[in-house]
């Protein structure tokens, strides 16, 4: 088992013509993920990489039967991308795009929540279910199939931190990155909860970083409704206030939204959060040792 | 993006916000030719880019000419946290008989814009969200409508018990909204918002920050820019594609990705060691990014010790091999660097690594800790 | 039985203060209308006629458990305030103001449809089921229980036909006066199937007029889907192309929402149409002696 | 309300929808100089509120100036269809591969804004939709969202091959939309859209009609309005209450309500008589509405006799009978009128009627044979 993407997963590639959605589409389809279609407007009738291009999601959709897509449109374009996909029927939306205005995210949310599409990201890395489907721009080298949740709001630290879990025989069921934007699609909780779920996933581990309340209302939900065990770390306790650490959601505004804080609530969810990112497979072979 | 208050009274009166008059002075006869334009009692007030300026002093009332005169000579050249105050504005100082606060942010939880009004303004609203929550009304606003009419009078009621009076107040919410979303802002804050003895509503303190994702569609709001100094370093920075803040410590450091990158200042810090930056060489790293990253990291003349830490995953590590090798070729320096290289063609990188004298170490603890060591030397 | 409003309707006025909304909320009360509340923004507090005055629609139904709300404010504010109604969990709101842009009404369409709020109007007299409630502006004395549903899109013209009717000892379950504007809320349609289902209903008159299509719709409705007789009139025979009757919604655009196009529907779809209104009552004696 | 050609395209530019460049002339010699300063092929085309112009003469294509000043000759103050033309626009001719329709309308089934494109351009779109329906691409466009980028590029596409132009006519559908919503529009048009032979999309011919109901917050569309004669009547009329149209018949009438006005107008026909006019006084009615009502329709020479049609509803019969006593007061006319008063305070209206000497009847039927018969006296 794992969560959102699977065997099952019909991926369409939107930007498919672009510089990285070609690359990525190679790489993706190398792993063994069943891409069924790009999108590239006026392109249609085009085969890329052995993959049918089409003029647009919905012919896309109607064609191949896609239930997933994959955004690599320039970030100007990309809630529109988004809008597209969701409005053709495509359940999961994953945005690797970077840079979106902040407003054309509020803009595009209650309409995805009116038509029950799911989004991971923007300016993500994408997910992977080891040995099904990699959607995403993650290094498909260094995931290995087993039974660990994994939810982060950053790219290559996910991938530090993943290396220690295989290396230390910790195999994944999904591993997330849900992306640093402010406001992006799924959460901490909302993957939290599909761990829970999920038969396969015995432990959770996420990476958190400064900025928001993610983290926070994670903690709480743990607390309050999750029965497997969850391992964290916290990037960003050294940055100062009002300066953005890169990703758009990673600042600390008024003084809320620290790495301290964030540290605070997983305790006192009894959740242990690692100093540094080694720690994290001990931690984790002691949770899952009790 | 930050712009300074006179700059976001600007906005406000293309809005069609009620804001009183003022004049932008850089000298202290400026500040005199205004104070007698206006002949009444005005305000001087510091124009940085940083909040508390009015604690600092920075905000004075001035009763005629010469006040204005002497609080000009007081504030222009002011040291205010750092910040050099190199304008003033001096604005009409209209008759309050209360204070209100009115801002927009975005919500993240929610994901949407959401207004917060006070009855308690001309302080800080986190103040107030600390000690009188209860005295803040939060209104979440639906993106598809926007802040419709009945909403923003219902909110105005709770503030304003006259009608015609909470009519102006709701006016100034929608115009801010308006203002907030055509200009991609990320802050709007009036505070204080007043009401005068003839119960007119104005805007009498104003500011605005603006999403840099979306300055590319803001060409009016991108012209605003005033950047100071260390700004200046990260927007050339951004510009080739690197993510850079300079910090107070001493220990540079390069790395690929932001969560990583903000990880390994931790573990500088963890180590008993002060990063000297955040610096992000982001995804599909080019050996010319190497040699830019390297460039600002050995211009900072506070850095002791470079660190640098890659994992590869999109990045390959041998591309950030070449990079450095050039890097060093171009760049003489006595600073020591300390590699740490992992991930995708982390062998190759190494290898290449070998004919440069650069220490190389496997994990990104090491590679803090060797930086330290080296930078205590 | 009746359709949309009865005994337990509990009636908010929006714009009570005003000329009109004063005028009719006595005469409403007059005949017995429950009326629970009035909205005058500013006002909270006020009793007007006995019925309390309240800041928002909100605050009314908060305190009344209003569920049915009719609208006096003026049209540049009407849309506003059917969704400020709509919002506050209003189930039928009766818009008479007249005027509303239409872009106001295409704009708030699909808020109401998520809300599922029903909207009578707007330009409309309101409706009225006899001797249970009045909710709009028609002239009572005129009305009689009894069994037959009626639909109009005129004002005037249906206090002709309803004055005929009862004259004629035919008295309503429900009458219901739509609207003339272009873009209302519910259509003939909506109201034909209401009627359909209830079962005090025997009959239904239906008066439309030149302009759109609603009244074909109404035809292929009837036609499909009625098992109860009805009967039509269609006013705006000799009115020309181009040229708007009175009502916005009552123009003859280029050829179509001609009076013999409706005519020719109602009739394909065994619908009697009346030459002149007084021929009505005979039309439905003779359709329920079958 | 509707515009001329000339101040589509004006909007059109404002809102940056490529419009060959034109001039607009009221004279033979403005024609020839805006054929000489454009220097090229023009079109010189008649600006009236009226469609069909083309068939009726009113467009002819010059190739020189001396064809340019011989066509404004035989256009300015031709008739076309009742409307005698005053101006005309002197337009570049440009080059064209193909021609397309773009429009947008108030769909009142799906109550959205419709877009409807077609490649059978420079046709009316009613008989394309007669012909050729399969011709016609229709879209419901959201309201909550607009046109999104993704959809107008669809559309394009089916009308386009190439991304490129594609892309371009997709931009003019979003300024088309934007226009229409933000200017309350009830028809915009744009036929043909042209394609050139350098692959540029251009608008050659644009209408607009715009909501009577919005014009209080459309400033600069009500200051576009142009009324021809008979419009001035109806904007009078409207000015104080009253819905009129003028009609071609000699049976003037006046009724309260729209619907119980065209069935008056439906019974008049039925009877044999042909109504002069569609009457609205409206629901409450005072008495100076009765009397301003009773002007217009004595004061129109067509009208042979006048039938008042009131069902008291909130009108009260007693009010009309009030107005009309003093209205025949201060009207002195032959033109025999006959009275039908019904429902609310009928009773005592028809009181009140009898110390004049009008006729009254009890139902509209009779009163519309009554009419007819006195019409032919």
């Amino acid at each position: 088992m794992s969560i959102l993407v699977n065997k099952n997963t019909k991926l369409v590639i939107q930007g498919i013509t672009g510089r990285d959605g070609k690359f990525h589409t190679g790489k993706m389809k190398e792993y063994g993920t069943n891409i069924v279609a790009g999108v590239s407007p006026g392109k249609e009738g085009l085969i890329l990489d052995g993959v049918p291009v089409f003029n647009s999601v919905a012919a896309a959709v109607k064609a191949t039967g896609a239930n997933t897509s994959i955004i690599f449109v320039p970030a100007p374009f990309a809630a529109d991308a988004i809008l597209e996909a969701s409005e053709a029927g495509i359940e999961l939306v994953v945005a690797i795009s970077e840079g979106l205005p902040i407003q054309d995210m509020i803009r595009i949310t209650p309409i995805l929540k009116m038509n029950g599409t799911l989004l991971i990201g923007p300016n993500c890395p994408g997910l992977i279910t080891p040995d099904e489907a990699l959607v995403g721009i993650l290094p498909a080298n260094i995931f290995k199939k087993g039974n660990i949740g994994f939810i982060s709001r950053s790219g290559t630290l996910t991938y530090e931190v993943v290396n220690l879990l295989t290396l230390n025989d910790f195999g994944q069921t999904t591993c997330v990155g849900i992306g640093g934007d402010p406001v992006a699609g799924l959460y901490f909780i909302d993957l939290l909860q599909r761990f829970e779920d999920d038969p396969e996933t015995i432990a959770v581990v996420v990476i958190g970083e400064i900025g928001g309340d993610a983290e926070e209302q994670a903690a709480q939900f743990i607390a309050d409704k999750m029965t497997k065990p969850v391992v964290a770390f916290i990037a960003g306790q050294t940055a100062p206030p009002g300066k953005r650490m890169g990703h758009a959601g990673a600042i600390i505004s008024s003084g809320s939204g620290t790495a301290a804080e964030k540290i605070a609530a997983f305790n006192k969810a009894g959740v242990p959060v690692a100093k540094e990112p080694n720690e994290i497979p001990e931690l984790l072979r002691q949770k899952l040792k009790k | 993006m930050k712009i300074h208050e006179y700059q976001a009274r600007q906005l406000f009166r293309k809005y069609e916000i009620p804001v009183p008059e003022d004049v932008l002075c850089y000298t202290v006869s400026e500040v005199e030719k205004a104070a007698r334009d206006l002949n009444r009692m005005v305000v001087v007030k510091a124009q940085v880019l940083v909040g508390g300026r009015g604690k600092a002093g920075g905000v004075k009332l001035a009763r005629n000419v010469d006040e204005a005169v002497s609080a000009a000579k007081q504030i222009l050249g002011m040291d205010i946290k750092g910040f050099k105050v190199e304008k003033v504005l001096v604005a009409d100082a209209v008759d309050i008989t209360k204070e209100y606060y009115v801002g927009l942010i975005n919500d993240r939880n929610t994901k949407t814009v959401t207004l917060m009004v006070s009855s308690e303004g001309g302080v800080e609203i986190e103040e107030v969200a600390k000690t009188n929550p209860e005295k803040i009304i939060k209104f979440h606003i639906n993106p598809l409508t926007g802040l419709l009419d009945y909403q923003a009078r219902d909110i105005a009621l709770q503030l304003f018990s006259d009608i015609k009076v909470a009519q102006k107040a709701a006016s100034i919410f929608k115009k801010l909204y308006k203002l907030y979303v055509e200009t991609d802002a990320t802050i709007a804050e009036i505070n204080p918002l007043v009401l005068t003895p003839d119960n007119e509503v104005l805007a009498i303190d104003g500011k605005m920050n603006f999403d840099d994702n979306a300055l590319f569609r803001q060409p009016e709001i991108l012209a605003m820019r005033e950047p100071d100094e260390d700004e200046l370093v990260e927007i050339d920075a951004h510009n080739k594609g690197l993510s850079y803040i300079r910090l107070d410590g001493n220990i540079g450091c390069m790395v690929n990705g932001a969560g990583l990158a903000m990880a390994t200042m931790d573990m500088i810090k963890l180590y008993g060691g002060e990063p000297a930056n955040f610096l992000d060489i982001g995804g599909s790293s080019s050996p010319q990014k190497v040699i830019d990253a390297m460039n600002i990291l050995l211009n900072d003349k506070h850095v002791k010790a470079v660190m640098i830490n890659i994992f590869g995953g999109i990045t390959r590590c041998d591309d950030v091999a070449k990079g450095l090798i050039k890097a060093m070729e171009v760049i003489s320096t006595d600073i020591p660097i300390v590699v740490r290289l992992s991930g995708t063609n982390a062998a190759e990188g190494l290898e290449l690594l070998k004919q440069t004298n650069l220490p190389t170490v496997s994990s990104m603890s090491e590679a803090a800790q060797k930086a330290i060591e080296l930078s205590r030397l």
